[in-house]
């Protein structure tokens, strides 16, 4: 059986280190931050300026002037830091964030990325996904394999436009886990029950 | 030399006029110039371009500017949280830039820092590269950026002395300061004045100098996404 | 009779206006700061990273975290701010700061401007004088108008090596004082008691 | 994972070695990393790089390192406080490249930016722009620039919590925060470490995530240039 979205988001939990700074997209990625093994500490970026992004606020602690980069109200935390956005970005165009964990529409086998527009429908634009995949340490993808017609989401190349050139490094779906390496992708482990062979049908990219 | 006006009709008597190139600070309705945006709808001035990661809601932020067709381009990461925004940008009267968002902070940093042009691998290969200038350093591909000088910049603090010195709070810091200082004139709105002498001097985030005008008022401050957890059962 | 250190600095100390943000250099220009005008508000900043730089500190009230840019130790105002100095440097870079008021070496009648470096004597580097002659909105020279031989150091093209080409726009001299004009300097102001045919004797660059 | 280490050379230990580029804080001899210093002299690394506004006196600062001959070349804006310094390059045993100061703090911080190269007009038509590429923006030239990467960056703050969130003190700021940025590894070294959560998340100057290694120490904090004035009679 495929993995659901926690089941997902458990196993990129697992490419956390202690210490590790990082930054989560919007969806299933944000679902990573229930995964965070006790006794580990990760501090999460919010890239509107912030470190150390705390839970959801309880009902009627709101703060107008703390929100996520998904504008949703948030908390702080102990050891949070606010920062303006020039150094936010800053922080992730230098490198300094290991880890990005993002949704995608499309991955190609040499880590191409497209997450932000779809040609005729409507654009909101790229928000902060740019700077994320071309800065971070470490892109991890997390999305389904396939969209809802069917049709694989790990390509040999994308047909949309591109958020990042060659930038993932890890893609988890829902039927398992690949690396980008030289010449294509590589397939390091099978959801629970997904056989490779199922894995491979669902998959038009290269692997090796 | 006073820095502190009366309203912000005041403080923008002067500063304004058509087509000129205004950045603004805030993300989301986070930390927006929400005072100073209302005196320039009243003001009427036209054929602006705006440099704001966001572009407001139909009723709230630069949304307003966008209602009275004040607008005549954008310079945003993120939009479209405007039904209005979108049926002015999709029928083709309004101009929309594309700006990743780390861009758009530092091409405003570079602007006030007096960098005319900076390099970043943000966007290369990507439609956001097309037209740039590409130039390879150790091995790799980055594009250039160019700095923003704005005519005008409006931002939102949180505190500030009558010297300008200011201070912001949490998140709504954001493009706050990077939009101050690539303004030619930069008009800020806040909370509260306090007396020059009672911040911090190591606390301060934005030194006076970026700031030519000065104006205090009320803030709506409103929530975009509200969202809460539950409390644990005791 | 020319003017003296003073009457120089107090000359210079004309140039500013309410609300100015301004840098004074070593030497004479420091000197600027005792004749700002009762009720003028001139808020200087320190390059290192510091605006609202305040007198020097009474014995015994020396503090090793605060000095100016010359190393030298000195106190706070109520509106002083600080910063680090990538910020300091990026107002002067930016235009911010007004005024900046240096001492010279030469000065050619185009604005260029030489105050670092004698080839062949100790280099001790140029420090922020790039910087400032470079970024802020005017410069004003204040210096002697000949060396100790006696040798115009007003000069149709400077000999040393430069510290920023055209960038002068005022220099304040102990016989007067020139603005830089397109074809070269205008005679502003002479000194009590100097004539203008002294004036000329003194200078090699061209005035119009 | 704990930051914090018991001493500078427990700190250094592994990230040093010959020929390495680091990034030193410090201005003049105010708000410098003394205790590393002194544990990088006694770890005897050698051919070292090292940019920093200045190069300390000859018995404090980066004199120290210099007095060692463990220096191959400075990156520096203004030097010759120190003796030995000016011999050792009067007679070619050290090189030094001249930096124009705000130059020296911009590609520090574009280094740690990500930001391999910037336009400025500092140093054209100086030997500062020689060798280098110029660009016109808007009918004026401009030269490039490029980003500093260090190996390493050794920084003074004054006080920091246990997971390197960092406050400096008045003029002590200075080049901390931008050599900070700057390195492939950072180690802070400060007077006091307070709680986690003692700190105003809104007044942190270096938020933690730039340093990776951290110890407390006593600084001996020496005055290079001690001017005081006279209290006017009462």
């Amino acid at each position: 059986m495929p993995w659901d979205r926690n089941q997902m988001a458990a196993r990129a939990a697992r490419e956390l280190q202690d210490g590790m700074y990082v930054n989560l997209g919007i969806g299933i990625p944000t679902l990573v931050s229930n995964h965070i093994p006790e006794g580990m500490t990760v501090t999460l970026q919010s890239e509107n300026g912030m470190l150390g992004m705390g839970p959801f606020p309880y009902e009627g602690e709101e703060d107008p002037d703390l929100i996520n980069a998904g504008k949703q109200t948030i908390t702080e935390l102990p050891h949070t830091a606010y920062f303006d956005s020039a150094q936010s970005f800053g922080m992730i165009r230098g490198g300094k964030i290991a880890m990005a964990i993002l949704g995608a529409m499309e991955v190609a086998e040499n880590g191409d990325l497209a997450n932000w527009m779809i040609p005729g429908k409507l654009v909101k634009g790229m928000g902060g996904a740019m700077d994320l995949v071309a800065g971070v340490g470490r892109v991890i993808v997390v999305m389904d394999h396939t969209n809802k017609h069917g049709e694989s989401k790990v390509l040999k190349e994308c047909t949309l436009p591109l958020t990042g050139k060659g930038v993932v490094d890890l893609i988890i779906t829902n039927l398992g886990v690949m690396e980008v390496v030289p010449g294509g992708l590589k397939l390091l482990e099978l959801a629970d029950g997904v056989t490779e062979e199922d894995f491979r049908a669902a998959t038009e990219a290269r692997l090796v | 030399m006073k820095k502190l006006y009366g309203s912000a009709a005041e403080a923008l008597d002067g500063v304004l006029f058509d087509g000129m190139l205004i950045a603004s600070g805030g993300f989301g309705l986070c930390g927006i110039p929400e005072l100073l945006i209302d005196g320039i709808v009243e003001a009427g001035v036209k054929d602006l371009t705006v440099a704001s990661n966001n572009a407001g809601v139909d009723d709230f932020g630069l949304g307003k500017l966008l209602a009275t067709r004040q607008v005549k381009k954008m310079m945003s990461s993120y939009v479209g949280e405007n039904a209005e925004f979108m049926r002015q940008y999709l029928s083709g009267e309004l101009e929309l830039e594309f700006i990743p968002q780390g861009t758009l902070a530092e091409r405003m940093r570079a602007g006030g820092a007096g960098i005319p042009g900076f390099y970043t691998k943000t966007g290369v290969g990507t439609v956001i590269a097309e037209g740039k200038e590409v130039k390879e350093f150790d091995g790799q591909e980055y594009i250039l950026e160019r700095g923003i000088f704005a005519d005008l910049s409006i931002v939102k603090a949180w505190k500030a002395d009558e010297t300008g010195n200011a201070i912001f709070r949490k998140t709504a810091r954001n493009f706050n300061p990077p939009a101050a200082m690539c303004g030619k004139v930069c008009i800020m709105e806040v909370e509260e004045i306090v007396p020059t002498g009672s911040l911090d001097p190591d606390a301060i985030h934005l030194p006076g100098i970026y700031v030519h005008r000065l104006i205090r008022g009320q803030h709506e401050k409103r929530i975009e996404q509200r969202t809460v957890r539950q409390k644990e059962a005791v």
